[in-house]
């Protein structure tokens, strides 16, 4: 599991810089300045590209059983076959699907659950703002696994959706807690006052006034539920409570340690999927990582003159 | 004190809703305990036998839920967690007791050397801003808090253990022996936990070195440090007095707050290396549909995040003279 | 130049601070020269984003990265400030200068009190008993008109007004022979700024340190500091006692502010103040940075740089006094 | 003294240290109740003893506790006399009382009767100073095992003070094993040699001990590490993993125990179609599943239901050849095409409803095995033109779809205990008595098969001692399984067993099988350890 | 100076009667509340602008979010043309009214979202406020706003995200945006304190020649009070959440009634004044206005308190025409004879 730090700090603050295409604009072009931030977008559009390819460059069928069982690295299966003979190459690259599938869905099903209760929690205030901060704070301080073990195995489906849902019951807390504490900031901004004296509506005011003025936090946010989906959807599937027949990096994790390939000599099998997930990962974290110097200036390496 | 206050209902609302939760989830679970229980038993015990148990643990009970939700509660209160169907019939609080002490201290060392470790390597980085060190290790240790905790626990114990033989396979302490005060005793638990907490520090480390570091940026920019540097202060007491302890106070809370996925974590770590710890015993008693185990531990595990949540509370009360007087 | 007998106790020459951006360098102090004469209240105004900041942090060796001198010299009692390590500077601080900022809320560390504060600065330089810094510390605290009790108070437990008081009394801790402040009223209304004000130019006449203040209020200065500078995007541009400067402003940029405040008294008359805005300082105008705002622009101003001319007591970065 | 087959002359030395490798999936809990199904796996056997020792794997009988037995003519009751000489661990002496109380505790107390012993007895008593007599509610020869063979006797004069045994914590056991508890903590057990055994001069082994391994991994990493010598799960790749560490000394053998087999409900249309059962039959290539799915550890089943080579004696060979049931795809087509089912375009057969031949199958997620021999018989029925989607599932919910019928297929084992010979377990599968309506929880037959003819040739099994009836009984049973397909037998379950002769020999072996051989049979490991010895 | 021309009075646009709003301090729970208004009678005439200083905290800000219907009055009502807002309910109603009073902002890098070009606010408020326009003729009024509040050429500036304009500039965007809405009066809350001092008398001519050209009035709230008197017509002085003068601003200045007026004259440095440096005693800080009882709130920064004070909080007293005092120590000019010139301050008390 990652460890999410939560600090009571107030967020970053809105960009004050923009550039000429608006919010998301400016949030590509914080991404596309960072070195960091490209690194990770390097890695995870390998991926993206991997997932979308993978028909196209695996060389077999992934989930054929016709090779000899635990065959060892070779030229022709470059990662060696499974203890049923598949071919873990194959399996590596049509695994990429749904691990990404699981990380974006995810990340993006955390980010709109933290999205709609952190802004709305901070939009209204008073009463609601306190029972829902509340709210919010209870589910960032139950252990997860536990919970994901106890939901997954209470809904009794081990199906993809299942995966996701439970990922976004428990992931969409700490979103949701930065959120508010940014939306609280922008809430006497005075622009928005100033929608309101203009006679604009509640929704309409959240929706094109806070959000788009959040957008580098919400894709930042996004990043880092993406990240936690990963890890959670490894760390469930690993203790076997993923769909065994479904093809993704958890799984494949799952079934080298259920044939012990580590110890059997077989390490290519855990490693390769392991390294993925830690890959995968990586570039989320290090994007997440740049966000903060995206939206925090002040973060940013400091130049000296040569 | 209104801040304490406030700290105190959150103490106490998550305290009843985790009650509630736990008394609310397992009874909305499928399947019924005594078949969890052939599961236990490899399915060598006959139906008939089955069919005795399940009038024994009293399941076939006909109160309605909320009169057993008010038994649960003065039950919980009162420290009787009930009878563990998959350890039957030790009392949950006796299995609980087992476990307790070793994963406390796997996960509570390992997460304090973790935080201590990244809250001085981020304080040191954001001091020395731009430097080597600053560039390096914040990046490196982010992708490595990335990797998954158990995937990088298998490749120690492959390296570590089972290849190089320097660490023990896994265990508290060596097999034969019997908890004992003594020395030895001491080093045998710190050589079998050494590998579960190296994990355990690798992959959190990271996230306390970012949070410090940036936090530390932030108060090394603020005017007070300026001041102090002003003053003409000795560089350390700078870094300790004005910017360190300015920038830990807001990461204490969220520090307690995430010893809940650390626990989450070490459920994994318990598995790969064979620790006798809760986590594993959790994920047991819900195969098993082991209410009352399962129920209790997972209250367990929040209680004990709650309670540092409610340590760095006090503690941030203790430190920032802030927090004492107004909300 | 004004001659003087003695040698100043501070003397900036030709000072250059940079920013260094991702793009490129931004030069928020431009080649500013100044003097500060024993016990004497400098005045420096100009307005947001001038650099006053800058040039008092760098006066003061405070700047952090991204900020660094570019050039120049700081001489302070005879000492080169910008050639001297932080270890050699550390000696040095708060004996000899202090600074006081803007706002005590942020200059005063939080989580200690106001004693604990005052003790570290003693601490630093002096080998007192505990004793010696209680009682020592009283007496500050009494100088500046806060009641003692007020060392066991944190900085949120005091009125704004008390915590400039404090930072004051922090900052006289050694008597030092300059006190560089920085804004330190713009925090307070009007009615705690006159009070503080006073109280500062009373100290001042008691204990004869010097002052640089800082402010972006002209109406304030007016009244308190005896020579008066005045900066424009980066650059001094005129130089002199304040009475003077008031009663006759003579770069264009002075004429304007001149014109740009309204007054409680005297006959009500329409004011124009200085059309178009000041410069970004990472894209300064070539030539005279006031050029494009100035009534009496000349076509030499918008390529070359003016240089500073002597007229009367007053020195003024404008080609209009190119003699 | 019973004998314990100790045929070698040398003098084999007491001492040494054993440590036994089994994956427990959890800590200790300390209780050594043998009437507590979750912990008497740490105490039958070694610590308490049957009155007889009836090998599961051939059911060869060694008089125990009781030192003879003798069945009426009517196969109603059973007299035991009960052995003299035998001590309790802790000095008490051991004798008929104590048989008599133990049968009645657990009348008295039916949770704890683990093998329903009761569901077939109607009295034990005691006769004479050293007579147990037990009376049958009808013939019940076959239920020898489980009263005879499968249940531990306790001591009175401890037991008689225990308010609930079921539930009693026994934290300081006692009992007339060979090995008394001597340290236990939540990681470990040390068993120590009990010096007043009454098989004189044993045990050899000093201590035992037995840690709690919460996964297979660990407990298979501590194996081949030469940590422990005695193995009892699951390990993957053995040859390479385990044997290949010490080729010279690490030995395994998986003698078969039970059969996995695909259920076929029979109240689900066309599963109530033979041509269909048979065909899926015909369409399963039991020996791929075999090692694909088990590393052929666990050999292919046959559809005689009868495990080979466990029980081999009691195969009919020539009906077993006629069928010749093997992946046969062509025949397997020809049955569905004469049975009036077409293929479709999706290469999947249809009836002439136009309804596709097309189930789902029921698995429990947790056993990677099952779910990946279950991905293989997917791949092999699509061959045949058959649909089958797995449905892995939580343990608690597959056994309660698999009990009350609530699947169309389901891949697994019956839930009880195996026996000494084919009977218990094919009875137990088949029995029409076993199964229960739909909805109903069924103790065996899952699939409702029900054959009175088959439920008759069971019941005469129950009322025979006589070995050659009792053959041909089975013989019987295997025509019916083999034409009328009521199950598929697919894979055999094993007894998994690794053991290192670095330190230790007298091992059973498959040419010594003097015992079954895995840790968790239960109570053949204490005869494992009686006969194993450390090496000088 | 008695005869002081007051301007000809147009009708009455805004009147507050008891415009009382309080804070609840702390959680929900709270019992303790602070009082940030308390009991405001206050009006606003067509064409009139009038200035509202005091010192931060003092309320003004919440008097100007109070009319802007952005908070609802804890008690008291708020009459516009003679209605009473609080029956002003229906979302059309709503939306009229906020477009006849519309509101400037104090900081003008906050007033405009920074992730949308300047010409979306006026665009919004023509959109909101002016249905019967066209979205090409959305474009021409905006354009035509622009070019009114000085910014040329207004094409240009339309295109242009905030953080691409100066202060002063910015400013100006929010004084068009108030203009797209029609208004009748403008709330302008602080408008010029964070601008430059060389661009912020460019932004209160601006207002001046929108009152005379576009006829606007303007509550113009500010804590610079010679900027006050440079604008306004009238001039409200608060403390502590009431009122403690109002009348002409020339009136004022040169005849401060209520002690707290005179502290806040006699604090304004002026470099035009003669310098002199009276050393003022000690000054506490303004109260935070928490759960307050009876009497003045002034009192214990008064001098001249009186007995009385700590018991009676003082009504606003006429004491001049068209200019009165909450003070009960102040007197009053109506019958005794003006004093000939303005002199010390300290004459109009006892
Ligand atoms: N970290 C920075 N990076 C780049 N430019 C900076 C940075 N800090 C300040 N500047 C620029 O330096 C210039 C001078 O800033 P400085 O703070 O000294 O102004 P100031 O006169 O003190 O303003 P104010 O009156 O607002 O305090 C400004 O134009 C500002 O834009
Ligand atoms: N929404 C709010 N919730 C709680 N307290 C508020 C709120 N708005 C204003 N206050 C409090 O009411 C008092 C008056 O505030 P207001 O903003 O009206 O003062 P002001 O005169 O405008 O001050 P400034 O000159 O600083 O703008 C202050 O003490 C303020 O803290
Ligand atoms: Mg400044
Ligand atoms: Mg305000």
């Amino acid at each position: 599991m990652a460890i999410r730090v939560v600090t009571d700090q107030a967020p970053i603050q809105a960009p004050t810089v923009t550039g000429r295409r608006g919010a998301l604009g400016s949030v590509a072009r914080g991404l596309t300045r960072n070195r960091k931030a490209l690194a990770g977008l390097g890695v995870f559009g390998l991926f993206v590209v991997v997932a979308i390819l993978a028909p196209v460059i695996a060389p077999y069928d992934p989930h054929a059983l016709q090779f000899d069982q635990m065959l060892q690295p070779s030229r022709a299966h470059l990662l060696g076959t499974t203890g049923t003979g598949q071919d873990i190459f194959s399996q590596l690259l049509f695994g990429t699907r749904e691990s990404l599938l699981i990380a974006l869905g995810a990340g993006l099903g955390a980010t709109l659950v933290s999205v709609i209760i952190g802004v709305s929690a901070a939009y209204m205030g008073g009463v609601p703002d306190h029972f829902l901060n509340l709210f919010t704070d209870f589910f960032l301080v139950l252990p997860t696994l536990p919970l994901m073990i106890i939901i997954g195995t209470y809904l009794n489906n081990r199906g993809l959706v299942v995966l996701i849902g439970v990922i976004v019951i428990t992931g969409w807390s700490y979103g949701a807690r930065q959120l508010r504490a940014q939306a609280l900031s922008l809430r006497n901004r005075e622009f928005l006052e100033a929608a309101r004296v203009r006679g604009e509506r509640s929704l309409y005011i959240i929706v094109f006034e806070i959000l788009p003025n959040m957008t580098s936090l919400i894709v930042a946010i996004f990043f880092g539920a993406a990240l936690y989906a990963v890890l959670a959807a490894a760390g469930l599937q690993f203790i076997g409570l993923g769909d065994p027949n479904s093809l993704s990096w958890g799984t494949m994790l799952y079934w080298a340690q259920a044939n012990g390939a580590l110890l059997a000599g077989s390490p290519v099998w855990v490693l390769a999927p392991g390294l993925c997930i830690a890959a995968l990962g990586g570039a989320f974290a290090l994007i997440n990582y740049a966000f903060d110097e995206i939206g925090n200036p002040a973060l940013r390496p400091v130049r000296r003159r040569k | 004190m209104s801040y304490l206050v406030r700290r105190l209902e959150f103490f106490f609302i998550t305290l009843w809703a985790t009650l509630t939760m736990n008394f609310i989830l397992p009874r909305i679970m499928p399947g019924n305990p005594a078949e969890a229980m052939l599961v236990r038993y490899h399915g060598r015990v006959s139906p008939q036998t089955i069919k005795a148990i399940e009038v024994a643990f009293g399941l076939n009970s006909n109160e309605s839920i909320f009169q057993q939700y008010l038994e649960y509660l003065r039950n919980t209160v009162t420290g009787n967690f009930g009878t563990s169907v998959t350890f039957f019939p030790v009392p949950v609080g006796d299995v609980i007791k087992q476990g307790l002490p070793w994963t406390l201290g796997l996960v509570g060392m390992a997460t304090i050397i973790a935080f201590a470790l990244g809250t001085l390597l981020g304080m040191l980085s954001a001091w020395r801003r731009g430097g080597i060190f600053d560039a390096i290790l914040p990046p490196v240790f982010i992708v490595i808090s990335a990797f998954p905790y158990f995937w990088l626990g298998l490749l120690f114990l492959l390296a570590f253990a089972l290849t190089l033989g320097w660490f023990p396979l896994g265990f508290a302490y060596d097999l034969t022996d019997s908890i004992n005060l003594s020395w030895s005793f001491a080093g045998q638990v710190l050589w079998h936990g050494f590998l579960p907490a190296l994990t355990i520090v690798i992959t959190s480390v990271g996230g306390w070195i970012l949070t410090m570091r940036n936090t530390m940026i932030t108060t090394l920019a603020e005017d007070y440090v300026k001041m102090a540097r002003a003053k003409g202060l000795s560089p350390v007491r700078i870094m300790l007095m004005y910017a360190g302890r300015n920038a830990i106070l807001p990461n204490l809370t969220g520090f307690a707050m995430s010893l809940g996925f650390v626990i989450s974590g070490a459920i994994l770590v318990e598995i790969v290396f064979n620790y006798p710890g809760l986590g594993f015993t959790l994920l047991q008693a819900v195969h098993s549909e082991d209410y009352a185990l399962m129920q209790t531990l997972f209250l367990m595990i929040t209680l004990a995040v709650l309670l540092a949540v409610l340590a760095a509370d006090v503690l941030t009360a203790i430190l920032d003279p802030r927090t004492r007087e107004q909300g | 130049m004004i001659a003087t007998a003695t040698r100043p106790l501070l003397e900036v020459k030709d000072l250059c601070v940079d920013y260094l951006t991702d793009r490129g360098a931004v030069r928020a102090v431009d080649h500013v020269s100044l003097e500060v004469r024993k016990g004497e209240f400098l005045g420096i105004v100009g307005e947001s984003g001038c650099g006053k900041s800058t040039l008092l942090f760098a006066i003061a060796r405070l700047l952090t990265p991204p900020a660094e001198i570019a050039s120049g010299d700081i001489w302070f009692e005879g000492n080169d400030l910008v050639s001297m390590t932080e270890s050699e500077l550390r000696h040095f601080r708060w004996k000899q200068y202090s600074v006081v900022m803007q706002s005590a809320m942020n200059a005063l560390n939080p989580v200690m009190s106001i004693g604990e504060q005052l003790r570290d600065a003693f601490d630093a330089h002096q080998h007192l008993t505990g004793r010696q810094v209680e009682k020592r510390s009283e007496e500050l605290m009494r100088i500046v008109g806060i009641d003692p009790v007020h060392l066991r108070s944190y900085p949120h437990q005091l009125s704004g007004g008390m915590r400039q008081r404090a930072m004051i009394a922090m900052a006289l801790a050694f008597t030092p022979e300059l006190v560089i402040m920085d804004e330190p009223t713009s925090a307070l209304d009007v009615v705690a700024q006159r009070s503080l004000m006073l109280k500062i130019k009373q100290l001042q006449r008691e204990f004869g340190f010097a002052t640089i203040f800082v402010t972006h209020d002209m109406s304030l200065v007016s009244h308190f500091s005896d020579r008066l500078a005045v900066m424009y995007a980066g650059q001094v541009v005129e130089v002199g006692e304040t009475r003077q400067v008031f009663a006759d402003p003579k770069h264009p940029y002075t004429v304007g502010l001149m014109r740009s405040f309204p007054s409680i008294t005297g006959a009500l008359q329409p004011l124009s103040g200085i059309p178009g805005s000041p410069p970004d300082l990472a894209r300064p105008p070539a030539g005279c940075r006031f050029h494009p705002r100035c009534p009496h622009v000349m076509p030499r101003c918008k390529v070359e740089e003016p240089d500073f001319y002597a007229r009367e007591a007053d020195l003024v970065r404008c080609f209009l006094f190119d003699a | 003294g019973g004998s314990t087959g100790n045929n070698t002359g040398t003098q084999k030395s007491v001492g040494g240290v054993l440590t036994i490798d089994n994956e427990s999936g959890a800590l200790w809990q300390c209780d050594f109740n043998p009437y507590n199904g979750s912990v008497n796996g740490q105490s039958f056997g070694i610590l308490y003893e049957p009155l007889v020792y009836d090998n599961l794997l051939n059911d060869q009988k060694t008089n125990w506790l009781a030192s003879g037995y003798k069945w009426s003519a009517d196969s109603k009751t059973l007299t035991f006399t009960i052995r003299s000489g035998v001590k309790w661990s802790d000095g008490q002496d051991f004798s008929a009382d104590d048989v008599v109380f133990s049968f009645n505790l657990l009348k008295q107390f039916p949770a704890a009767d683990l093998q329903s012993d009761w569901s077939v007895l109607s009295s034990v008593t005691k006769q004479g100073s050293d007579q147990v007599v037990m009376t049958f509610q009808q013939a019940a020869v076959p239920n020898f095992y489980q009263i005879a063979g499968q249940t531990a006797i306790v001591p009175q004069h401890i037991w008689s003070a225990f308010k609930d045994p079921a539930s009693q914590p026994v934290k300081q056991p006692v009992g007339t094993g060979p090995f008394t508890m001597s340290a236990c903590t939540g990681q470990n057990i040390a068993y120590k040699r009990n010096p007043s055994y009454w098989q004189k001069g044993l045990p050899y082994i000093d201590t035992v001990n037995y840690p709690a391994f919460l996964d297979n991994d660990p407990a298979n990493a501590f194996l081949a590490a030469g940590q422990a010598q005695w193995g009892g799960q699951f390990i993957p790749n053995i040859d390479t993993y385990y044997v290949g560490k010490d080729p010279h000394n690490n030995h395994y053998w998986f003698p078969p125990i039970d059969n996995i087999n695909v259920w076929l409900n029979t109240t689900v249309a066309p599963l109530d179609n033979k041509a269909v059962r048979q065909a899926m039959a015909y369409g399963i290539d039991r020996g791929a599943v075999s090692q694909k799915g088990e590393f052929g550890y666990e050999p292919a089943g046959n559809q005689t239901g009868v495990l080979s080579p466990t029980f081999d004696s009691w195969i009919d060979k020539g009906q077993a050849d006629k069928y010749g049931y093997k992946l046969d795809v062509t025949k397997a087509q020809g049955l569905l095409q004469s049975a009036g089912f077409s293929k479709g375009t999706d290469g999947i057969y249809k009836d002439a409803s136009g309804k596709r031949l097309s189930f789902s199958i029921i698995n429990i997620a947790g056993y990677t095995d099952w779910v990946a021999s279950v991905q293989v018989i997917q791949d092999n029925l699509k061959q045949v033109g058959i649909e089958i989607k797995p449905v892995n599932l939580e343990a608690t919910s597959y056994f309660d779809k698999l009990f009350t019928g609530n699947f169309q297929l389901a891949y697994g084992s019956v839930n009880t205990s195996p026996g000494p010979s084919p009977y218990y377990e094919l009875r137990n599968s088949l029995h029409s008595a076993t199964t229960a309506s739909i909805g109903q929880t069924a103790a065996g037959d899952y699939g409702r098969y029900k054959n009175p003819t088959l439920d008759g040739l069971f019941d005469q099994f129950g009322q025979t001692t006589d070995q050659a009836k009792q053959h041909n009984l089975i013989k019987q049973v295997e025509a019916i399984i083999l034409e009328d397909v009521p199950i598929i037998p697919v894979t055999e379950g094993v007894a998994w067993y690794q053991y290192s002769t670095k330190d230790f020999a007298g091992w059973p072996t498959k040419d010594n099988p003097f015992a079954a051989p895995a840790p968790w049979n239960l109570p053949d490991w204490e005869v494992t350890l009686l006969h194993v010895y450390k090496k000088s | 100076m008695l005869e002081l021309p007051v301007r000809p009075q147009g009708a009455e646009l805004i009147r507050t009667v008891g415009l009382t709003r309080h804070f609840r301090l702390g959680g929900f729970l709270s019992r303790r509340f602070l009082h940030a208004v308390d009991d405001i009678d206050l009006s606003i005439h067509e064409d009139e602008i009038v200035a509202l200083v005091g010192e931060s905290g003092s309320g003004k800000s919440t008097i100007a979010r109070l009319i802007a219907m952005v908070y609802k009055p804890t008690a008291g009502e708020i009459y516009h043309r003679g209605r009473p807002l609080a029956t002003v309910r229906s979302r059309r109603e709503v939306l009229e009214y906020r477009g006849h009073v519309p509101m400037v902002f104090q900081d003008p890098y906050g007033s405009l979202s920074p992730v949308y070009r300047v010409s979306h606010g006026i665009m919004r408020a023509l959109k909101l406020h002016r249905a019967d326009l066209s979205r090409r003729g959305r474009e021409e009024e905006a354009q035509r706003l622009l070019e009114a509040v000085g910014l040329v050429p207004a094409v240009d500036f339309l295109g242009k995200y905030p953080y691409q304009l100066s202060g002063g500039q910015r400013q100006r965007i929010g004084f068009a945006q108030a203009l797209a809405c029609r208004p009748e009066l403008i709330l302008a809350d602080e408008p010029v304190s964070m601008l430059d001092v060389s661009v912020r008398i460019g932004v209160l001519n601006l207002m001046a020649s929108l009152r005379r050209r576009e006829r606007i009035s303007f509550l113009y709230i500010t804590h610079d009070i010679a900027s006050a008197r440079y604008v306004a017509d009238r001039l409200v002085v608060m403390y502590a959440g009431q009122v403690a003068e109002s009348g002409p601003v020339e009136d004022v200045l040169a005849h401060p009634k209520h002690p707290y007026t005179q502290l806040l004259l006699s604090a304004v440095p002026d470099p035009r004044a003669p310098v002199s440096l009276p050393a003022t005693g000690e000054v506490q800080e303004p109260p935070r206005v928490i759960d307050p009882g009876e009497g003045c709130r002034f009192r214990a920064r008064c001098p001249y308190a009186i007995d009385e004070c700590s018991r009676v909080t003082p009504r606003l007293r006429l004491l001049r025409p068209a200019h009165d005092a909450a003070c009960h120590v102040a007197t009053s000019d109506l019958v005794a004879p003006a004093p000939t010139e303005r002199t010390d301050k300290d004459a109009s008390l006892r």
